[in-house]
């Protein structure tokens, strides 16, 4: 095992895959020399040459459509978006061709290709550099969308998701890029759970807190704190947001009977509308009070110096945990 | 370039300013440049450029029937666009990959479609037909452009392996006011990718006049962008391969992307469903058929005594045949089972679309023997 | 009243507005002399001249920056889009330009655009010319979605639209663009129901049946339908599908106490998710089951002649209403 | 353009064929074109524009060092590009509607952007400052290339209106490449609509040379658009004052669109978070060092004995008070309340966003009297 940032963690999965297979690309604008305005592709331009490592003219359309024709002569391209509010001029080329060029060759073409996307908010930045737009994709049918949220994760799922035949979009919480853990550099990607497999970070048997990329340290920072109060949380974080497992989500719902969802990402047809679409369904029975999800408003995304009321926090969400036990909570009293 | 307070901009496209080999009665005409890439043509291989092209003019009739009678939902006519179309394409290799829009019938063709192909398509039956990879031709696109910057992340991967294919991206005059066709230029000129740009402007995209989309050659543009450019006549079977042989051979030999503007004209309507007479004119339309390129091509073969009754019987012979098999694919196609639009969505399993697999098989099994929803 | 297809109120509509507001621009791919693929304006360039009816260039994405560009002088574009499939390429200039500007100059520059867009299936289309891209832009903050699904609604609820001063997304069931109805083409928009309310279009006690657009058709045959078996539902025209109308959702399913939501695009964070997730924590004690969707599968819209599959119909809506009512059905016995 | 197989495309941007009027030392040199556009320019006018272009390098450094300091998120430095930025924005008629990047510090500058302005998005209070219509001058554009077609649509309203204002757009050579910057063109050109394009090429787009964006000279993209162009020295200000002055009088004048492209570089990082030695020498940035746009400003004024110690001081007093400002600006910035979070989404009241702005306005008080959440 070894002790890596998060970042450190992509770098070194991105340069496994492009060791272990020579098709795989890694393209984008600044990854080549300057490796990455966040430098996760640091060093892989000296090592594997230009051909492999390609900067790219600033035309994300472009990147993505290039993709595309490279996955067509049975390239694994792995794309860099500059920032998650840079990917919308890519959205036509996404929607249109990476999603449904299997379904539209009937099997005869793949789009192993696989779309890194610096995610998310809390890092102070400037407009466009802090969206969280995994629900457009996730609604996309012929994507897989992953969000990781720890090192190890990080290095292994960026590895499964490029040895997949299908697109992967692949978030990762750009305030998570320097925070440390163990990797296991060593292991096989075979080995390791499934990309596609959530996980249950924290057991508990009051309420099931379910979340994915960054928010998983902050739902895990809530779970402690709720333990002071006697309420116990189990945390679910779900790696894989398209699709989701419910398997392990069912599990715990059915155990809980209570559920809060929480993202970063706004709430109106979000990650946590259909999670808890799904959850009603699957678990009716089970539920013994309405699901609740904590999200980011249904605002653009605020200005940095305000972002800290937008992105769901510890007391937000302890206050809906609140609110699925039926204590007492901020909107007890409030007329709807 | 220069810098410039009074560039020499043209404000309006010359039609005669063209690169011609055979004019539009027929005559072969010389042109410096062109001339050397067609010395081998001999009669037969005329005759095979004629072929191709009345058995395309003759599949699109056919198709155009084919949806009147209710066997298509659509179609889009090809009709005289013959000779770009057969004319770029038969300067191919067969290990090139060509990226066409939904109008190339002729690219098609000649890389070997069958008569089913060209109906179960736009029969609704299935979004594509042949395998890519078997006719090294993509699927003809939809999204207008977008197939573009596919050909160049192509021809990008043929570089990465050190071969000589070249790909070719086809569209029209329409699509080059769209973003992707421009940043495909940007991305061919900078990775100097082997890429041939074949945009056919045949004066229309549906109502609009090319004048909507540009005010000026389109094969202008290309330069700005640092890829060498030809106008040709897009009518002229000759030219058309002549100026594609040369696209192609640059473009394989390492010095870059080519743009090639064939100036030609959608005869037709732009689909069944359109009704040009709101827009354009008759006399327009006239004055297009003088130039047609299938009687200009009669016309020089038969001035080689290359066309006679035999020839037009047989090529009509061949034409039956084909279109005889696209009757014969419209009338005993068979729309695949319910269960079948959840295939293919992905290449690995996946939970999500497994479950409702299940669910819905579950809902088609109620319907068992009722014959209605499968 | 005047009897009129959905397609001719569609056209009065604008008629009107731009009669009544000469900062009213209509712009688009052959919205001049052709009248637009479907004739929706049909005769409008010849009656208010090429300067307000803008034949454009074939990009969607210079479309809408355009018209964003013409907003910012105090114009009001009606953007048409010429298939649902074809808004991808403008999705940048709507989702961080069109919906954003308002938020990010504090109000200073309003966005009154509207976005037209001939939606959904079951016209035996090509590929892209049969997509529900709805959910999309109920995710984005900033934009106000709506569905219409009938003539009268068409007439009055396009000029709401383009009266109002955000963005509206305005969808256009193609399937009804030649369904006739009777329309009032006299009276007052402030007078009408407000773009945002939905509405009640057929009582009913047992079940709550939500859906928009064409799918409302269906949903009243399911209504029908189901009256024969003694069933008694109750179908709600969501009419505006962000924001919804929940006063109205909530006051149905308080009274019939299930709910099933019907549309055809695919259903992972679909704007069915968002329904259910709402309405589950608004009224959890009120359901006496789960809420069940209906929805387009979660593929790529399929080949012309397979999209009867595709697309919920009476049958699957019945089912479902059995479902709800925990009556007998397809998935009775099935183990998911 | 006429069809050609060879056209002669340049393959790398020369970067001395420039449109110029002050020589790097400082010398006036003539060009016929220009001349004309800059006759009026008298000593106080020039010293003007020193005045602004020490003025914007000053609150640009000062933008730094806040940055530093902690009281600013990020900084996006324009040292370097004074000339191109002053030059252009001081040719602009109050009433012309420009749409600079988030690089166009000095255009904000010129259209009367206060001390504030530029302090409080950069700090990340607002995402935008003054209302663009006070200083008809739209929020600074973070989507690269998003605000050229807002420019287009902007002029095509001015159309519409039939009056005379110019919109202008600003972008930088990376935004080239762009799909959004191509479709601009495309539109303007199509409807021949009042703006101008000013493309400041600094050679980067962050650690890109512009030869990843462009192998010629980007000012040859426009002609094929049937655009005029103009390829300026970007750090000369008399030549960018003038070429904006013929390219605003061709726009105003109904002669359409003109694109110029002012050749200039980034002498700063990216931003402050960039660290540009990864990927340039040190070599290069000194030898643009030798073009400051300053420097050679100030000689012309020294060769003409209008650059003394009291305009120094003045100047210098100039940016004192506006640098002091600036700091003033971060040190009283107050942080709107959490609940304005949800303002100014829309225009309208919606009913969505009212129900959440009780729950919020709940869960908030719930914190009153601990002064955090607010
Ligand atoms: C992105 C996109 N926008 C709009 C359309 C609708 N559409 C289909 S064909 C067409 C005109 C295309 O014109 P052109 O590129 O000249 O090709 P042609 O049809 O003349 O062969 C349009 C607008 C589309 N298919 N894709
Ligand atoms: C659509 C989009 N993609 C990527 C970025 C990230 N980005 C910000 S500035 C920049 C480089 C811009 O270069 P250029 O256009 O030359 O302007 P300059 O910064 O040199 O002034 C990039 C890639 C962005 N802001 N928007
Ligand atoms: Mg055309
Ligand atoms: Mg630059």
């Amino acid at each position: 095992m070894t002790q890596l940032t998060m970042g450190k963690a992509l770098g070194a999965g991105l340069r496994r895959a492009m060791a272990d297979d020579d098709r795989v690309i890694v393209m984008g604008e600044d990854v080549g020399k300057l490796g990455g305005v966040f430098r996760i592709t640091d060093g892989l331009q000296t090592e594997f040459g230009a051909m492999r490592v390609i900067d790219t003219p600033l035309a994300e359309s472009g990147i993505m459509g290039t993709a595309v024709g490279l996955a067509f002569r049975g390239y694994r391209p792995v794309v860099e978006i500059q920032f998650d509010g840079f990917v919308y001029p890519a959205f036509d080329q996404i929607v249109c061709q990476v999603a449904k060029l299997h379904y539209r060759t009937r099997g005869n073409v793949t789009m192993p290709i696989t779309i890194r996307i610096p995610w998310a908010g809390g890092v102070g930045a400037a407009e466009h550099h802090s969206e969280s737009p995994e629900a457009y994709f996730v609604h996309t049918s012929g994507l897989r969308v992953v969000a990781v949220s720890n090192p190890q994760d990080a290095y292994v799922m960026l590895r499964q998701a490029i040895a997949c035949d299908d697109p992967v979009v692949f978030f990762e919480p750009k305030r998570l890029y320097h925070s440390k853990g163990e990797v296991d550099l060593d292991g096989d990607i075979a080995d390791a759970a499934p990309m596609g497999v959530a996980r249950v970070v924290r057991e508990g048997s009051d309420v099931t807190l379910l979340t994915y990329g960054a928010q998983v340290s902050t739902a895990l920072d809530a779970a402690l704190a709720a333990e002071d109060d006697g309420i116990s949380i189990e945390v679910v974080d779900l790696r894989s947001i398209s699709p989701v497992d419910y398997t392990t989500v069912t599990a715990s719902v059915r155990k809980t009977g209570r559920v809060v969802v929480t993202h970063e990402a706004a709430r109106e047809a979000g990650v946590g509308a259909e999670l808890i679409a799904s959850i009603t369904e699957k678990c009716f029975h089970y539920l013994e009070s309405a699901p609740v999800r904590v999200t980011g408003h249904d605002i653009p995304y605020p200005p940095a110096k305000l972002e800290k009321h937008h992105l769901p926090d510890l007391d937000r969400i302890l206050d809906a945990v609140d609110r699925v036990l039926d204590r007492p909570n901020s909107l007890s009293g409030v007329q709807l | 370039m220069t810098h410039t307070l009074n560039p020499s901009v043209e404000t309006s496209t010359d039609l005669d300013d063209l690169a011609r080999l055979l004019t539009p009665d027929g005559r072969r005409i010389s042109d410096r440049q062109l001339d050397p890439w067609i010395e081998d043509l001999d009669r037969e291989a005329l005759r095979g450029l004629y072929r191709d092209m009345a058995l395309l003019r003759r599949l699109d009739a056919e198709g155009v029937a084919l949806q009147r009678q209710g066997q298509l939902g659509l179609w889009a006519p090809a009709q005289g666009q013959e000779a770009v179309q057969i004319g770029t394409a038969r300067a191919c290799r067969a290990d090139d990959f060509l990226f066409p829009s939904y109008r190339e019938l002729g690219v098609q063709l000649v890389r070997g479609a069958k008569p089913a192909d060209f109906i179960l398509a736009w029969r609704g039956e299935m979004h594509s037909t042949y395998n890519p990879y078997e006719l090294n031709t993509a699927t003809p696109q939809i999204i207008i452009g977008a197939q573009t910057l596919h050909a160049v992340g192509y021809a990008m991967g043929v570089q990465r392996d050190g071969t000589d294919q070249v790909a070719v991206a086809y569209f029209g005059d329409g699509a080059t006011s769209q973003g992707d066709v421009n940043e495909a230029m940007v991305f061919a000129s900078s990775f100097r990718s082997p890429v041939v740009f074949v945009c056919s402007n045949n004066q229309w995209a549906i109502s609009e006049p090319v004048t909507v989309q540009a005010k000026y050659p389109i094969a202008g543009r290309a330069p700005g962008f640092g890829i060498p450019s030809l106008r040709v006549d897009g009518n002229d079977v000759l030219a058309c391969l002549a100026a594609m042989r040369w696209a192609l051979d640059h473009a394989r030999t390492g010095k870059g992307p080519v743009f090639i503007e064939a100036v030609t004209y959608r005869m037709g309507p732009h689909t069944t469903s359109d009704d040009p007479t709101r827009y354009r004119s008759a006399d327009e339309v006239e004055a297009w058929r003088r130039k047609d390129p299938l009687t200009r091509l009669e016309a020089l073969l038969r001035s080689q005594d290359a066309f006679d009754d035999a020839f037009a019987a047989d090529v009509q012979a061949d034409a039956d045949r084909f279109t005889a098999g696209m009757r014969e694919a419209a009338l005993t196609a068979v729309t695949r089972p319910a269960i079948e639009v959840l295939d293919d969505v992905y290449a690995e399993p996946h939970t999500g679309l497994d479950e409702q697999r299940t669910r819905f098989a579950a809902y088609l099994s109620g319907f068992e023997g009722e014959g209605d929803a499968s």
